[in-house]
């Protein structure tokens, strides 16, 4: 069933002579990326840096990132899964319908190329992004190339590392997952955590208008989600916390101004890779900070006499 | 027969796991009046939200747009649940036994990890049916759905056993990680249909796009087919399998799990 | 005391019958004509327990409308002494002579049957691990791949307890009277549900009895009682009175008592036509068979 | 002010062997006597030291990647319902933080001990324990692939070792340190293994397993940390293995450790064919070296999660089980591979796994030195604990259990032909007063005057649907009453124990310079500031190192 095998940065900086970008434009997006952590640098097995890897672009056009790949593989757009899936087959020597495959743009011949190079590395690792995670597919777009890294096991030491989005996309997920055991899309209603995305996660609930409250913290949803969750934001009342007026606090019903995170704010932010660094705040704020309004609300919901724990579950629903 | 008249649709949606025959059975009105549903965070009882009429039974007829009234028939047993109007997500999900009608539209998660019973929506449905909750190793085991209209994404997934059968259009993924058990697609269905399926049978009565991971086997007619196709004329369902009218292609894949999985797209004669 | 039906006497005497255990095979085709094959050789050589292991016979032709994949096919019951032996001469059965067979599927004639016998469920390892299985409505079925395209078999069969060895003994003035006469009946009996005649075309001429007086080592020898040819011998007691010159018996198995009742009814009827001096049944005394059919009940 | 009056008293530490005394609590601590306050009415009750767990996997980066691999064991897991004062959460495999602590507490466990920390996310893991309410904690530095450490060894450098070690320590805020598959987990990063005691591995080339043991086990004598090195031996769940074990132990004389999970190094046989038990092997190497002291690692049927450290075993248990897997490498230092198990008592290998756990609790003749534990999630779940508890106590319950496993597996353990039978008072010995004194934590695992008022109160005949230990009438933690008429009704934050070895200032300007090199983060966001650990209580070391 495959699964997710990953590693810190520095595992790549240090030894990864082989890696793929795939569905990203890290020139663009994660500038710091290339000569931070994973092509540029000299690292500990890979004392000639730059020279020392082999770097493939795997995307639908051609971005300033390939540039500094090695190789270039242009795929059509909503290609990702159907190629991921033949590469899989072909890594393990299984039969692909060339006709099928040339339609994601690539011939068998460049996928059995591109598989012969993985397997001859001696640390590969793939790097996917929101041209994959975010396209028709989705989270099985995803799941192909993370279980086509677990599979590449069998031959050779590969992992895996989705390119977050910005802010602190991991951090939240991390948190939720040791305080509600799942990483999005949680539902506490019933006073417990459930798990169901596309039932709970915000995008869908918002378009389908389930909620009646919405309180945001640390993101913009105004700016970014599609617009019919946008108008059902409008419709109900929205609290949005924030150090600054963004799309969504101009739509919201409430705008408490809060301390930034990270220069006023002190916290922990999450790497892509879920390293915790640490935030110390470097300027004053005359605001308070976002945990500190939460806590307040807490205790003043608490407070209510209407608020009542819920009582016991009368059946465990997935 | 018990009939609950939905008053009007709920603000938020309403979970209402307690609609199912197994809890009715054998309860007073009154009793079944005060049986609790969740409306988002906070727990009230059936009779804010539905009048109760009839009298004691595993019959149960809902009245009324239950569009956002989820886990309707949740794991019941037994009996009947008939819906006139739509109903919410997860609609007898687990359910082992007894039949659900619904005449409106589902929603997502219909009959999900069910493992016997009869669902039939003359609408349209949602995605997930029949399919496995997120992590499962296993869907639907055994069981009928059958859908009028179209549903949306990962149908069926890693489904294991039991009957899905779909008139109208189905959107992608159908038949994902499938390990068993039959999807029929009457009016076929958009990408990725039987993406790494393991075992199992997609029949698609409409052209498909296929995998690249998927091999042409042949053309036939597989004697299988005549046993469904009369189990589901008995459910008002009809299956081609004369050879005056055509031959089903037969692909076998995925080949990158790989899979023994099949998918069979109707040919008809001179097509 | 003896009783007549057109002329014919009826001995006041009874069929002697043993338990046996039945399954019900439905074998389907493209047409009638290759559905009907199928069966015949699978019911080849399956006259007597004792001598095939099996006593087997076409219990009906099935139009499309009657069978589980709407193809013509042919009802077959194969009766044997236990479960365990039924379950064996089923899977060389079907496996040779079913299998093989042009566009044949096979199908469990007794689903609602608890105890059961696995068929297809031997037969799959035919496929070499590339068969596959489809479940459907609480049966599974069975698909082995073949060079025509694909076996479909059933993976388990209904065994229920039926009872085998019921007879008539017709007793003729000559032998075209006998056989008219048991062809007269077999044509009756055929028509009837639940029964088999399994030998050849539903008669048997050799009868036995049990064991024989001057070869120790057979098993059964001929029912020298009803030869016509070895009346009067020193040491023979016949039971022919002394117009009868010749004798066919019909042996029947039958799912249920009522099955091979109506049989034996309508046998027995047909049987009783000119030239037939006396219809008898054979039987043990009452020492060996749990089930006893007496003639006169059946008038 | 509390008293506690009428219960059969269980502390072994103090020699009392269900003694009816009364308890009396004061501040927190336990006290010769107290006026006023709240009574507890003890009587036909049994009075225990609060559980205490030498080796567990409850909070951190590896858990919490768990966590998110398996949605499914969550949605079938317990469910906590947030209250007033109590949190949200879900039991299961792989418990929340919240209901971790409900879940120990509820059980009459007030200390565990987080047995896997990787220094570069030491942070994360101090937030988790933070979240993790009611018991104190403590956690170990994963030390036996660091490599910076490696290279020292190598190097034959041990003193810098010693001193980088130490600064490790403090930088982390831990309490003592791991040692995993020595060797193993760096080898891993090229997708090998170390599976010889003293052969070199991949990427090193005078350094072998056996000097790793022996170079952190001389390190942590020579820091004289409270809690010994603690290791996870070579060659985790391999049939065979039995030999590593016997060998490691040979490599330790002279130095204090703890071997972890003894369970899962005490096989036979050369394949999972003939694989089977050398627990009375490995127990009688073990009563030999009176230096170490062990945990069971006992594996329980039924569903697991395998977090380890192990990456090279965990991708073989991949391949075998054809399930979900997660492997988390962290850079220089550890690693970490999930996979989700069932065992099944119908299979062989399962079968003999849970005997030799019970098997080495019963050779193993000193019940100070061995430990109740199944490495959690690894073996089965912390909260089965009871089930352990029950099967050392009662032969007829466990050859019951015996007789019940396919014939081939009984051919494979001893199980059936021990009679040996744990009293109360060693049950007290081995899940509070043994894994305590290990720990070197002086004020738990026993009711002497001055210790915390960590105290677990059973009804003397266990609830019929349940075992002795699974429902505490009451259990109080550092004298306040956190479980009462068996209900969990919230708590304090609890502790987390910390150390601060000696090393010489000038180790940073070795440090800092490497780290630049090999790391990617900025070396003054590596160490974790104390300020971020919300209850930080530091445990004390003799002044000079030895």
């Amino acid at each position: 069933m495959g699964g997710k095998i990953t590693c810190t940065l520095g595992e790549v900086k240090n030894r990864a002579d082989f890696m793929i970008y795939w569905g990203g434009n890290p020139a663009e997006c994660h500038p710091r990326h290339f000569t931070k952590y994973t092509l540029t640098q000299k690292g500990r097995f890979v004392p000639q840096g730059r020279k020392g890897r082999t770097m493939v672009l795997v995307d639908i056009r051609e971005t300033p990132s390939a540039k500094a790949a090695d190789l270039f593989l242009q795929i059509r757009p909503g290609k990702d899964f159907e190629m991921a899936t033949a590469l899989r087959a072909i890594v393990k020597g299984h039969p692909v319908d060339a006709a099928r495959v040339e339609e994601t743009g690539l011939t068998v011949a460049q996928l059995q190329d591109l598989a012969d190079r993985m397997k001859r590395a001696k640390f590969g690792v793939i790097f996917f992004g929101m041209g994959l995670s975010m396209t028709r597919g989705k989270h099985m777009n995803s799941g192909a190339i993370l279980t086509l890294a677990a599979e590449m096991n069998a031959f050779t030491k590969f992992v895996c590392m989705p390119m977050r989005g910005h802010g602190n996309v991991t951090g939240a997920d991390v948190v939720l997952r040791y305080t509600t055991g799942y990483p999005f899309g949680v539902s506490l209603s019933r006073g417990f955590p459930r798990f169901n995305p596309g039932e709970f996660s915000t995008i869908d609930l918002l378009v389908r208008g389930d909620t009646d409250a919405a309180l945001i913290l640390g993101a913009d949803p105004g700016a970014t989600m599609p617009q019919p969750a946008i108008d059902h934001l409008s419709r109900i009342p929205t609290i949005v916390l924030d150090p600054k007026v963004t799309h969504t606090s101009r739509l919201a019903r409430v705008h408490i101004t809060t301390a930034p995170t990270g220069i006023s704010a002190p916290g922990t932010v999450y790497r892509m890779d879920e390293v915790p660094l640490p935030l110390r705040p470097a300027l004053a704020s005359p605001f308070p900070t976002d945990e500190d309004v939460i806590r307040r609300i807490r205790l003043a919901v608490a407070a209510k006499p209407a608020w009542e724990p819920p009582a016991h579950v009368t059946m465990a629903i997935a | 027969m018990i009939t609950l008249t939905l008053k009007e649709l709920p603000s938020v949606p309403l979970e209402a796991e307690v609609l199912s025959p197994d809890v009715t059975a054998g309860l007073s009105n009154d009793a079944i009046r005060a049986l609790p549903v969740y409306l988002g965070k906070r727990q009230r009882r059936i009779d804010d939200f539905f009048d109760v009429d009839g009298s004691s039974s595993d019959q149960i007829t809902i009245q009324g747009d239950a569009a956002r009234v989820k886990w309707i028939g949740r794991a019941m047993t037994r009996g009947h649940i008939r819906i006139t109007g739509n109903t919410g997500m997860h609609l007898g999900a687990y359910m082992s036994g007894g039949t659900i009608e619904v005449s409106g539209n589902g929603a997502d998660w219909v009959g999900a990890e069910m493992s016997g019973g009869l669902i039939r929506i003359d609408g349209n449905a949602g995605g997930q049916i029949g399919a496995a909750y997120r992590g499962s190793s296993t869907g639907m085991r055994d069981g009928t759905i059958l859908i009028g209209g179209s549903a949306g994404l990962e149908v069926g997934m890693r489904m294991k056993r039991g009957v899905i059968a779909i008139g109208g259009p189905v959107r992608d993924f159908a038949g994902l990680q499938m390990k068993g058990g039959t999807i029929i697609l009457a009016s076929g269905a958009e990408l990725r249909t039987g993406a790494w399926m393991m075992r199992g049978t997609i029949i698609s009565l409409r052209p498909l796009p296929l995998m690249p991971t998927f091999a042409y086997a042949a053309t036939y007619l597989p004697d299988v087919l005549r046993i469904y196709a009369a189990y589901l004329r008995g459910l008002g369902f009809t299956l081609p399998f004369d050879q005056q009218q055509g031959a089903y292609q037969r692909y076998t894949g995925d080949t990158s799990v790989p899979g023994k999985g099949e998918i069979l797209i109707w040919n008809p004669r001179g097509a | 005391m003896a009783r007549e039906l057109r002329g014919v006497e009826i001995v006041d005497t009874y069929a002697e019958a043993f338990d046996m255990r039945v399954s019900r095979v439905i074998i389907t085709a493209a047409t009638e004509g290759w559905a009907r094959t199928a069966a015949v050789s699978m019911t080849g050589f399956a006259t007597s327990v004792i001598g095939c292991k099996v006593e087997a016979g076409i219990e009906a032709m099935l139009p499309a409308s009657d069978t589980p994949d709407g193809r013509p096919g042919a009802s077959v019951l194969v009766f044997a002494f236990n479960a365990e032996g039924l379950g064996s001469r089923l899977v060389e059965r079907v496996g040779q002579t079913v299998l093989t067979c042009a566009t044949t599927a096979c199908f469990d004639g007794l689903p609602d049957v608890s105890e059961r016998v696995q068929v297809g469920g031997v037969l799959r390892h035919f496929g070499d691990k590339l068969q596959s299985s489809k479940f459907l409505d609480g049966r599974r079925y069975w698909r082995v791949p073949v060079m025509e395209g694909e076996f479909l078999v059933e993976e388990s069969f209904g065994t229920q307890p039926a009872i085998g060895g019921g007879n008539l003994l017709i007793l003729a003035r000559d032998q075209s009277a006998a056989l008219t006469a048991a062809e007269a009946a077999v044509a009756a009996m055929r028509q009837v549900r639940g029964i088999i005649l399994p030998f050849p075309g539903g008669i048997v001429r050799a009868g036995s009895k049990v064991g024989a007086k001057r070869y120790k080592s057979m098993t059964a020898s001929t029912n020298e009682a009803y030869c016509p040819t070895v009346r009067g011998r020193v040491g023979i007691a016949s039971e022919l009175p002394a117009t009868v010159n010749s004798v066919l018996e019909i042996v029947i198995d039958g799912v249920d008592r009522a099955a091979m009742e109506e049989a034996m009814r309508v046998g027995l009827d047909a049987a009783c036509r000119p030239d037939v001096v006396q219809i008898t049944a054979g039987n043990y005394g009452g020492k060996l068979g749990t089930h006893l059919f007496r003639l006169h009940d059946l008038l | 002010m509390l008293r506690i009056t009428g219960g059969k008293v269980y502390d072994p530490a103090n020699g009392v062997d269900g003694v009816i005394q009364d308890i009396c609590i004061d501040q927190g601590r336990i006290v010769a006597s107290a006026e006023g306050g709240r009574t507890i009415d003890a009587r036909g009750m049994l009075v225990f030291p609060g559980g205490v767990d030498v080796h567990t996997h409850v909070a951190g980066g590896a858990l919490n990647f768990a966590r998110g691999l398996v949605p499914e064991n969550q949605r079938a897991a317990r469910k906590f319902l947030h209250g007033k004062d109590r949190r949200a959460g879900l039991g299961g495999m792989t418990p929340t933080t919240f209901a971790t602590g409900y879940l120990y507490a509820g059980m009459g466990w007030t200390t565990v001990n987080e047995a896997a920390v990787p220094v570069l996310t030491a942070k994360h893991t101090h937030e988790e324990l933070h979240d993790t309410p009611i018991v104190d904690k403590s956690c170990l530095l994963l030390m036996a692939n660091n490599e910076m450490v490696l290279d020292l060894l190598e190097a034959g450098e041990i003193e810098r070792a010693r001193h980088v070690v130490a600064w490790l320590i403090w930088a982390a805020k831990v309490y003592g340190v791991k040692a995993v598959n020595p060797g193993g987990v760096a080898a891993w990063k090229w997708g090998k293994n170390a599976s010889a005691l003293h052969e070199t591995f991949e990427g090193y080339q005078s350094l072998t397993p056996a000097k790793i043991i022996a170079g952190l086990a001389q390190i942590v004598d020579e820091l004289q940390l409270p809690h010994p090195l603690h290791l996870h031996c070579n060659n985790l769940g391999v049939p065979g293995n039995v030999a590593t074990t016997v060998e490691t132990m040979q490599v330790l004389e002279g130095r204090r450790a703890h071997l972890a999970h003894l369970q899962f190094h005490a096989y036979g046989g050369d394949g999972w064919s003939n694989m089977h038990s050398e627990a009375a092997a490995v127990a009688d190497a073990f009563n030999r070296h009176t230096n170490l002291t062990c945990d069971a690692g006992a594996v329980l049927f039924g569903d697991a999660v395998t977090i380890t450290a192990d990456g090279p075993w965990q991708h073989l248990l991949y391949q075998l089980t054809g399930r979900k897997w997660g492997n988390l490498d962290v850079e220089n230092e550890t690693g970490c591979g999930i996979v989700p198990y069932v065992y099944k008592d119908r299979s062989l290998v399962n079968a003999v796994q849970w005997a030799v756990g019970l098997e080495l609790m019963l050779l193993i003749t000193d019940p100070w030195r061995v430990f109740l534990t199944t490495d959690h999630p690894n073996g089965g779940c912390f909260w089965r604990y009871p089930e352990i508890v029950q099967l050392l106590m009662d032969v007829e319950f466990r050859k019951e259990q015996v007789r019940r496993l396919p014939e081939a597996a009984q051919q494979r353990i001893v199980l059936g032909d021990l009679d040996r039978q744990y009293s109360l008072f060693e049950i007290a010995i081995i899940t509070s007063a043994g894994p305590a004194r290990a720990l070197g934590l002086s004020n738990k695992g026993h009711l002497g005057i001055g210790a915390d008022a960590d105290i677990a109160i059973y009804p003397e005949q266990p609830d019929p649907d349940g075992f002795l230990f699974s429902y505490p009438r009451y259990v109080l933690k550092d004298g306040e009453i956190v479980v009462e008429e068996g209900e969990v009704i919230g708590g304090s934050e609890g502790r987390e124990f910390i150390v601060r070895p000696q090393f010489d200032a000038g180790i940073e300007a070795y440090i800092r310079p490497l780290f630049q090199q090999i790391y990617t983060i900025s070396f003054d966001n590596y160490p974790v500031a104390l300020e971020r650990l919300r209850h930080p209580e530091q445990v004390t070391l003799p002044s000079k190192p030895a």
